[in-house]
């Protein structure tokens, strides 16, 4: 049964030094407010997942947090590049950091081999590309029926993935609606997992289009009002598109992402 | 019917959208990338193709969005959607069964033979010159789709002899490679830049087929990083309509 | 775009003597008018695939339509024995009856394979049972990352499948809730797919738990109220419990059977 | 204690579904077939178990049905439960990786090692003596569960040496076979009969370990097909309390 808990304590909880850890939500319900606790907490050597790491992992890579990357799409989406991602790519700042690159087919299906307990996935993928050249967690694989070649990924088992969802019941049961994303498969792929939510509730009405994770299924949740900002949670509040354009100019420079950090993340410890 | 630059009452890039939403007729099933895709399709289904189905990655059958969507996952594509579905689900149930007739792809580097990067510039992969976002959607995309449009603006630096990366798998270096390897989409069948309009000859090699109102041979070949083949029955692309120019801007000055 | 048609001129147009054709729907929304209608045109050497062959394929089989059956789990569900499936296995009437005999997991990982347009599927099924001696379509095959020995099944993909739900548009966009079983993939790997709905409306509301096809998907769709009989559309009316113990009285000897057979099935020609 | 078959006000059937019942406890995640395991299970939730976790193939996860559901896709299930998924989810997502604490099944014959045959009676399979309705979700959950829990009425027919087919894998024959061949749930645990109940020793041989009530050992051999195996420990399955009973009575009549 997920225990709830306030969100310091369940990333100090959760996430270790050296964990393999995906932050999952696809442009919707992006876990911020956990990619920054996180930070926070200075949590080192990190290897990220994620099939699309925009600005809450260009804020953990920028951070240092990371010692490698795991994704499909690295980009601004709508603005451009992500600065901090492509300066420790090109110049190792702050840390140097290793990249294993797939195509979002190929993570999705990584996902769905880890939440069913698989080993590997099978699709008609990478095929001509260069992708398999510099990636070898990309194989291929024979049917035994028919002899055709097809692609292979092995399973993705995060140490621990993190989501945001809308909401939670007080016995732990999360309710998410709207875009979806590969947000169950990261929880179940994982060995542990945590549920940043808008708000909990005594009793989750349902939604049409909803998606539910029972309880047994979640390690813990924890309350997180706007955790998603500046994505967005549908039902609770818009994408906050200019603060991707602002972001833009923050995560261009160190010294600019530095200050960032220092005022917006380190100096909300307090708060916390 | 040519008109000169300074009689144009429009951008090369409205040109290049319009261009792309004309490629795409009602009732096909279309996977749109955000930008330049996105613009275009959205744009066939508010003038010629109000029956198009557009399909987003991030999850949504058949969205209706009433302004251009911000994003791939914006929350409107989901609000107007026929269905919602998972990520897993978009590329295994619709997109790798071949369902989808036309990829809508962009293209940060595009060569002689359709073959699209978008992955990093330079020779070195551990040490590229730029790093790019990757692969993202695209490369099954490229893979499964009936057919593939590309939409980019060109120049040197976008139009290549070779592609520093393949990221997207488009005709490889010709001659029936995409048979050889198994792909069962026909790959890019047309490529819609700001100057004109290309589709691959029989060899799979890129050819200009049609050239944009105010455009000439010369400067798409000075915007071309090959020794560029020009279509004998080279065509003249009708210039914007009052209504393509006017819901275009209209799509995008929606909030 | 899916056409809409009556059920006789769906059946006669989507169904042909010795297809592979799938009816799905488990326990929920089993199409049984669009079965009564199949043995009512008379196709033969059907290959019948259905992880549950109950009632619906109990009367299919005992009419003589199919030449082979791809199942799972072949019994009349609370009740015991499907007495026309024993009969054409154990003694070959009225037709002999080939069998390719799966579990449920290998024959919902076949259909998934089906809808996802791979030749096959992988799953940690089968083992140390004697399943794989009797039905060729279980083989194995090695992980190619960590060796391990799993089991692989090929796709079906059936030349029609038939299911039924609650209600389609005019559209032909079709909405299905509560147990959606294995419909969504029985109906995307098939080469021809017919719906059965009960009834056909302007608008589809949205309900929890729905789950949609759009038209695109959908070759046919035909109205065919009640045509869940004896099984439930929730929403609509309730399983008839009563009626599964009564089949048993009916397909228990071939002369019950047969009367059946003339007079609500071949008796109803006129009505349709 | 014993009471004797004239004195007894509850039927070996009634014994049988409670002992199975008594077996769950709180929490636990459950994967119920129809008939008795459902019997059970659902008496548990409503006696000492309340937040057992229902999970039935049909695709319902924490189904609370206030009757007894009378198919695996009874309707209640799907009103009453948590989370309503496709069969292929299920399987895939909820039963393959082991989520699943105990797996309840029903056999048809139960062999001296606890492999289940619920296909064919008979020794050839292509013309075999009965046809039963064959293997639906057990071999995977036989193989994916943590335990197994097996509920059957004993007879000589039941309780044979060898099954005439191994649907189900319970410990082969015996000596670490699960091991050897990779799986990863121990397999049938416990296995509760009209009888007594059984659990597999070190060799995973199934040992008498409990007498219901009013059952003499002598009964127990003479329903088993092999030269059966009694605990040092045996002991007696304590009667039915007069709240099982109610509770399992009201179930049962509730439509």
């Amino acid at each position: 049964m997920a225990e709830i808990l306030p969100l310091r304590d369940a990333v100090a909880r959760l996430v270790h030094d050296g964990d393999t850890v995906a932050l999952e939500g696809f442009t919707h319900l992006i876990p911020h407010a956990a990619g920054q606790e996180i930070i926070r907490q200075r949590r080192k050597d990190l290897t990220l997942v994620r099939m699309t790491p925009d600005i809450v992992y260009d804020q953990l890579i920028g951070a240092g947090c990371a010692r490698k990357l795991v994704f499909s799409w690295g980009g601004n989406p709508g603005v451009g590049s992500l600065h901090r991602f492509r300066d420790a790519v090109q110049n190792s700042w702050p840390v140097p950091l290793e990249i294993e690159e797939h195509s979002h087919a190929g993570m999705a299906n990584r996902y769905v081999a880890g939440a069913s307990g698989l080993p590997f996935a099978v699709l008609r993928g990478y095929t001509g590309t260069d992708l398999p050249k510099h990636t070898d967690t990309i194989k291929q694989i024979t049917c035994p029926f028919t002899g055709e070649q097809l692609a292979a990924v092995p399973a993705l088992n995060p140490d621990v993935s993190v989501i945001h969802a809308q909401r939670a019941d007080r016995a732990g049961n999360v309710q998410i609606w709207g875009l979806v994303g590969v947000q169950k498969e990261a929880v179940l792929a994982a060995k542990r997992s945590l549920v940043t939510v808008e708000e909990v509730v005594d009793e989750l009405e349902p939604v049409p289009g909803q998606l539910i994770l029972p309880s047994w299924a979640v390690t813990a949740v924890a309350e997180a009002p706007h955790g998603a900002h500046p994505s967005y949670a549908q039902g609770y509040y818009d994408r906050d598109n200019e603060y991707y354009e602002y972001w833009d100019s923050i995560g261009r420079n160190r010294d600019s992402f530095e200050q960032w950090l220092n005022e917006k993340v380190f100096g909300m410890e307090a708060a916390k | 019917m040519t008109a000169t630059t300074e009689e144009r009452t429009y951008t090369s890039d409205e040109m290049m959208s319009i261009a792309a939403a004309r490629a795409l007729s009602g009732g096909q099933r279309c996977f749109v990338g955000i930008g330049l895709p996105s613009t275009a399709a959205n744009l066939a289904r508010r003038t010629h193709a109000p029956d198009l189905v557009l399909v987003y990655e991030s999850g949504t059958l058949g969205s209706k969005p009433g302004r251009l969507p911000a994003s791939i996952g914006d929350g409107i594509l989901a609000e107007t959607a026929d269905a919602v579905i998972s990520v897993p689900e978009v590329f295994n149930y619709w997109l790798q069964p071949g369902r989808i007739d036309i990829g809508f792809l962009g293209a940060a580097q595009l060569d002689r033979f359709g073959n699209i990067n978008t992955t990093v510039i330079g020779d070195d992969y551990a040490h590229p010159k730029v790093r790019l976002p990757g692969a993202g959607g695209a490369p099954e995309i490229a893979a499964s789709c009936r057919e593939v449009y590309v939409v980019v603006r060109q120049s040197k630096r976008s139009f290549v002899e070779k592609v520093d990366f393949i990221t997207s798998f488009g005709h490889g270096r010709g001659h029936g490679e995409r048979e050889k390897l198994g792909l069962r989409g026909a790959g890019p069948t047309l490529v819609i830049t700001d100057l004109g309009v290309f589709r691959p000859d029989e060899t799979g090699e890129l050819v200009l087929t049609q050239l944009h109102e105010g455009v000439e041979v010369e400067q798409v070949r000075e915007a071309t990083g090959w020794d560029l083949k020009v279509s004998p029955e080279l065509s003249r692309t009708p210039a914007p309509t009052e209504t393509e120019l006017q819901t275009l801007r209209e799509l995008k000055a929606a909030k």
